[in-house]
């Protein structure tokens, strides 16, 4: 486990040359409320970077900036070397509610982001025909999104962020909403698929098995205003199984550090 | 209360209202009040008599260009309420006057303003239906999750693409809602309309047989009236309840 | 000529009925003659006066003395159609005479109304006070009403009357009421109106006095009318029995003004109305000219001669 | 009233980005400001058709305004409110318990449902107005029949809202009501009727509304007395600016007196709207 | 760890003399649908027992019949030895979505259960005053619930549940609706308080951890119509720290356990 404590108000890191989101000096005011104060960050690419920290800390804030969906109040973000100026195709967002339209097919929902592109019916279908077998939905092309289950509302999200592959996926507390067994299976399902589609994740949650075992590297962000206390890198041995990654020595002790450090601000 | 899930009782117990009715009527108790069964007999022959038709045709007209104008004029300052502060200020203030104000007093004011006949009655409608579907897309537009925007404009959707692939689509149900509503207050606005200020169409045969006694055809009006009135509002909540199908667990 | 072609606009503050036959009689002769005539029908007659004042229509039906005094649009009128015919009816049981009536309350159409105007009127010559005047509008709605026993003193018109003594023989009695000859309909128009379209002005006035002699010549001639121009169609049985009747009722009372009005009854409306509270002044300071357009009147008088 | 104001809060900050945004938040402070420049603007607008003017019969926003203060000054209002209040207030008083008598009654026991629910379900969509004119046949032109057309206009209202809101009553609390063996009656009356209680007061104050409607309608269709008579004679004398302050001043004392009761019902009601 | 493991139709289990709670061939059946089916249980006195199991698998159903709330189609919950006919006030509920009163200050939502009994204001404020400490909301006795957190708003749940002083608490899924950090910490109080109020605790949930790490005992019910699949006694050492709690390797073994055989019910 490879450890990175930074001071709580000046997390400096040196760019990293493999980074393929870089948060430089991010600040963020609502009205006169400060959400972000001077956030540095790099994201490596090919790695599933997971955001930790109380609630109302500014997790969202910070993905929504990364997605272009919200502006900085000063500071830049730069994805692949290039200013972040609003959403891009390069980027893609998984909802925490799904944000599913509940009017379309399975099809039409994981096709959408292609539809926006113009594509054609016939070869987005195909595509998002793939991403739909991909996250184990076979099958299901035609239904409604209220006639699945959470868990399997979720996969179409991500199917639909697959489906526009783009380089850099942004999670936002994507299994809050989904109930705990198939939560678990979905964690290992993604792991899975971060292997297969060697993309760069970044990751919200508020369960801290959850970014321990996912996660290559966790942000740890102290209360509001949001500011990087901490990052860790597990180096857990992913090619394990998911019983030998829970039982790890190292994944255990991530665990209780980041609870300790983390239990003070829960009320 | 979901009307559709009580269909069946509530014909049933409307029955019972109506066998009272014929049973009151029998025994004379009111010259108001005549046995169901004859109303039932001045509404079939009533609605054979060219005065009846050309009535209905005018009413309707008023209606039917009453409803459109406020559906389309509702919907788009509805929009532009719900999406922009501005106007939110600008109108909010005098829509929720408006929904909840006697607007009876002002249909008089109405033909100064706008012209006599048809149109005053066109114009009530309008008044009477446009608030409560501005208020009622108002809120859809405000209830669209935001992250359903957010997916919209995180894969690219910008301006016109992002109302009329999501905002309008998810703020649907509300918008239907709404109309539905409008349509109630709409048909009140027509006789209103119609018997405040210009008596023609409906008004003018309610007036006629309120005048004459003519209690037979003044109930067969009045229940082809409410008849309408309820299937109108049927048929909405019929759509609605679709799109809310698709809406599901929204 | 463009004037020609356009529709003359009247608003009439009334229903279509029995009552009024002979105006859309009258109106079907103009339209004959090349008046292209458009019939509104309002709630009631100040609601056609407003939409004679404010220009969305071209021709009222109705009395608007107090409105031509107070308003700052020159409004005239121009044609008497019909002097007030109302009956003061009492319920037997309670009223026999006028002076029954003192300390009670009774009944009228509206608040500055002919029908007021007469009770106003019956309680300076009977000398008494009503304790109050209450507004019912629509005279069959007041003898409604009365047959209800929901008011128990009221003024009705002639059908009103003939529904009473129908209905309820002698149950109820009529009031007598000596030479009130104040003008209840007339037309009225903006003198610009006048002024720019007398050719249709004369037609419609035309019309109508010809039509008022023949119906007081020959009553019956009303429903040969109604078939012929196919007014009201779908007019009750019972009601069209009565058309006949109604009409030899008001011929035998010489209720058409066969002449129009004019200069004599503005004078006898003066004194009506002062009386009345309707106008304020003196009668004799009151100018006819500021209240009629006789012109058109007179014109017409010329062609079809004085009766 | 302040639903537009509150419903807005959050989602205002949300909407625009950029420079947008920045417009957003300048608005956001000046709400009140912001009604103000709307009336402003509206009162503008009328007086500027007024004096072109679009008809004669239409007066200016000054004239009526002096009209309004005249008649406000001169006692006209006041008879004439104490006129129109009358038939209103006895009419909702009715109305309201009777309502929510039987608003209650529908939601607890589904006979009464069944019987009573289709009724005011027909009576609520179907245009009322039409009936008025019936009354008078009755009741006469009194206090009676205007009474009864308010009660006509707002008791469907009111016991449809009390239905629901009784029906609607949050299942679990309930369930947690029983599970501490609530007798039936404590049931109604610690959880059933306060949970219900803001529907219940939403139903009156549409029931409100409702009953404006009613006596103006009465004032207008079965006899001109209080504000209707203001509003006819008025009309009859071509005082134009006189009919339209009496015009206003109704709906001004309809919005009033709905906001004033919606502020109560907040206030009082709601204990956990009343903050933020 | 005690592991039985019953015949997925017919879990059989001998009565034990100290259970205060036991089930017996209790079916459910809503119109045609078939919730429950004989399920035969024992719910030992003084010991915390978890039913875990797929979504829609009926634990909310048999919670409730044991509560009093639902009537089951046949068999038969005796409490203490007596047979339910309904609820009462030897067994209290905690509800997954809180049910508190949100007109009703913090303090008499706790009171409630003891306004219903009867009891004097003074009273029953002393009472709940001290629920309300023992979960630790001292000071919020006049917050209204809209001013609490999730974890607060249950934390008044229980309290209140605790303040009827009732033998058998009947948690659904109390934790659902709080967030990760706030459930962990609550996991630990109820602990706490498990082993300081001596009350039998029935505890409904979809953590697999969560169920291994609080209960004595584990009720594994089958996918619908819900049966008993297996019950496991996980036999940790609760005087331990958290922390050991969750390294432990019998913790490891059983949710590792647990999760294979639920696995295939997810979707
Ligand atoms: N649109 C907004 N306007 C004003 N304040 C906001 C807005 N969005 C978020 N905030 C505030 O900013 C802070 C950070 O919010 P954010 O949603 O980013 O936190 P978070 O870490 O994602 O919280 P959670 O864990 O609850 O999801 C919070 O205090 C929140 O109340
Ligand atoms: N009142 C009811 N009427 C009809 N069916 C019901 C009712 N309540 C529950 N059900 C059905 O019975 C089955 C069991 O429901 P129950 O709520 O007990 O499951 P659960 O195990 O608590 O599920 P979850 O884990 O989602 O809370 C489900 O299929 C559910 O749809
Ligand atoms: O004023 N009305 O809405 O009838
Ligand atoms: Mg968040
Ligand atoms: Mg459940």
């Amino acid at each position: 486990m490879r450890n990175i404590t930074a001071a709580a108000t000046t997390a400096v890191e040196t760019p990293s040359p493999d980074a393929a989101v870089e948060v430089r000096g991010i600040c963020k005011m609502y009205a006169d409320m400060e959400a972000l104060r001077s956030i540095d960050l790099d994201f490596p690419a090919g790695k599933l970077t997971t955001l930790l920290g109380p609630s109302g800390c500014g997790k969202t804030t910070l993905l929504k900036i990364i997605a272009g969906l919200i502006p900085a109040t000063s500071g830049e973000v730069r994805v692949n070397g290039v200013a972040v100026t609003g959403p891009g195709p390069e980027r893609a967002f998984v909802f925490q509610d799904f944000a599913l339209m509940p009017w379309a097919t399975v099809m039409r929902n994981v096709a959408f982001g292609l539809e926006l592109k113009g594509m054609g019916k016939a070869e987005r279908q195909a595509i998002a025909r793939k991403y739909i077998a991909e996250v184990g939905l076979s099958g299901f092309e035609e239904k409604y999104p209220h006639e699945l289950s959470g868990g399997m509302r979720q996969r179409v999200g991500l199917a639909r962020a697959f489906a526009v592959n783009a380089d850099v996926l942004l999670l936002d507390e994507p299994f809050s909403a989904v109930d705990e067994q198939n939560r678990r299976k979905f964690q290992e399902d993604l792991l899975r698929l971060v292997d297969l589609e060697k993309k760069t994740f970044i990751f919200v949650t508020h369960s801290i098995e959850e970014a321990v075992y996912c996660s290559d590297r966790i942000v740890i962000l102290s209360r509001r205003p949001g500011r990087v206390a901490q990052i860790i890198e597990p180096e857990i041995d992913r090619t394990a199984s998911p019983d030998a990654i829970r039982r790890d020595q190292g994944y255990l002790d991530t665990v209780e550090e980041i609870w300790q450090g983390l239990k003070r601000y829960v009320d | 209360m979901t009307i559709f899930g009580y269909r069946v009782p509530m014909m049933a117990s409307l029955l019972a209202w109506c066998v009272i009715w014929e049973i009151v009527g029998q025994m004379g108790v009111s010259f108001l009040i005549p046995p169901l069964s004859d109303v039932l007999v001045a509404a079939f022959s009533l609605v054979q008599t060219g005065t009846w038709q050309a009535a209905a045709l005018t009413t309707l007209n008023s209606f039917v260009i009453g409803m459109a104008l406020a559906i389309v004029v509702g919907v788009m300052l509805g929009l532009l309420m719900g999406r922009f502060p501005v106007a939110d200020n600008l109108f909010g203030i005098w829509v929720n006057i408006f929904v909840s104000a006697p607007l009876s007093a002002l249909v008089p004011v109405l033909m100064i303003l706008f012209g006599m006949g048809e149109t005053t009655v066109v114009v009530t409608v309008f008044l009477f239906a446009v608030w409560i579907i501005v208020l009622d897309t108002r809120a859809g537009i405000q209830a669209v999750p935001r992250s359903l925007e957010e997916m919209g404009r995180s894969y690219g959707a910008g301006g016109l693409r992002l109302y009329t692939k999501i905002i309008l689509l998810a703020a649907l149900p509300e918008i239907l809602a709404g109309i539905r509503l409008g349509m109630v207050r709409g048909v009140k606005g027509v006789v209103i309309g119609q018997l405040l200020v210009s008596i023609i169409g409906y008004g003018e045969l309610f007036e006629l047989y309120s005048r004459n006694f003519d209690m037979e055809n003044f109930w067969a009006l009045t229940i082809i009236l409410f008849a309408v009135a309820m299937g109108l509002s049927a048929l909405i909540e019929n759509i609605e309840k679709r799109v809310e199908y698709y809406a599901g667990v929204r | 000529a463009p004037q020609a072609e356009a529709k003359v606009r009247v608003a009439y503050g009334d229903i279509a009925s029995v009552e009024n036959l002979h105006l859309l009689a009258a109106f079907e002769l103009a339209k004959q003659k090349g008046v292209d005539i458009e019939m509104t029908y309002l709630k009631s007659e100040d609601i056609a006066a407003q939409a004679v004042v404010s220009g969305q229509a071209d021709i009222g039906v109705g009395g608007p003395y107090a409105l031509i005094q107070k308003v700052k649009v020159p409004v005239r009128i121009f044609l008497q159609l019909s002097t007030l015919r109302f009956y003061p009816a009492v319920n037997a049981e309670f009223y026999k005479t006028w002076k029954d009536l003192n300390g009670q309350e009774v009944a009228v159409h509206s608040r500055g109304s002919g029908t007021e105007a007469i009770m106003r009127l019956m309680e300076q010559k009977q000398g008494i006070k009503f304790s109050k005047i209450s507004y019912i509008p629509g005279s069959e709605v007041r003898t409604g009403a009365l047959l209800q026993g929901n008011v128990k003193a009221t003024i009705v018109d002639s059908n009103g009357r003939r529904l009473l003594e129908q209905k309820a023989p002698g149950k109820f009695v009529i009031l007598p009421m000596d030479g009130v000859n104040a003008t209840d309909e007339a037309l009225f128009a903006r003198q610009d109106y006048l002024e720019k379209n007398p050719k249709d002005v004369d037609i419609i006035v035309e019309s109508i006095l010809t039509t008022w002699r023949e119906v007081t010549k020959n009553p019956a001639v009303v429903a040969e009318w109604r078939a012929k121009y196919k007014l009201l169609p779908d007019l009750p049985a019972d009601q069209v029995a009565e058309i006949t009747p109604y009409f030899t009722e008001l011929a035998e009372g010489k209720a058409f003004p066969l002449n129009g009005g004019g200069a004599a009854a503005a004078k006898d409306d003066f004194a009506f109305y002062t009386l009345s509270g309707q106008l304020t002044g003196e009668p004799a300071s009151l100018k006819v000219d500021e209240f009629w357009a006789l012109e058109p009147l007179n014109r017409v008088l010329g062609k079809v001669g004085t009766n | 009233m302040s639903a537009p104001a509150h419903a807005n809060g959050s989602r205002r900050a949300i909407s625009g980005t950029g420079a947008s945004s920045f417009w957003g938040k300048l608005l956001e402070h000046r709400t009140a400001l912001w009604r103000a420049a709307s009336i402003a603007l509206f009162f503008l607008v009328w007086e500027i058709a007024g004096r072109i003017p679009i008809s004669f019969a239409f007066p200016t926003f000054l004239e009526t305004l002096r009209a309004f203060l005249t008649m406000l000054f001169n006692g006209a209002f006041v008879a004439a409110y104490a006129e129109t209040l009358q038939p209103l207030v006895i009419g909702i008083t009715i109305s309201a318990v009777l309502g929510v008598g039987l608003g209650i009654l529908m939601g607890l026991s589904r006979f009464a449902e069944w019987l009573v629910a289709p009724v005011f379900i027909v009576l609520q969509a179907a245009p009322m107005a039409a009936l008025i004119p019936l009354i008078t046949f009755v009741y006469g032109i009194g206090l009676m029949s205007k009474t009864l057309a308010v009660v006509m206009l707002a008791l469907p209202v009111i016991a449809l809202n009390g239905y629901k809101a009784v029906r609607n009553t949050n299942p679990s609390l309930v369930d947690m009501c029983r599970s501490f063996q609530g007798s039936w009656w404590q049931r109604i009356v610690k959880i059933i009727l306060p949970d219900a209680s803001p529907i219940i007061f939403a139903g009156l104050r549409l029931g409100l509304a409702a009953g404006f409607i009613g006596v103006i309608l009465a004032e207008l269709l079965i006899t001109p007395t209080g504000i209707g008579d203001l509003i006819t004679y008025h009309r009859s004398v071509a005082d134009y600016p006189e009919m339209y302050a009496a015009v206003v001043s109704i709906i001004l004392v309809s919005t009033l007196t709905l906001s004033a009761l919606e502020a109560f019902e907040v206030r009082v009601l709601r204990p956990e709207k009343r903050k933020g």
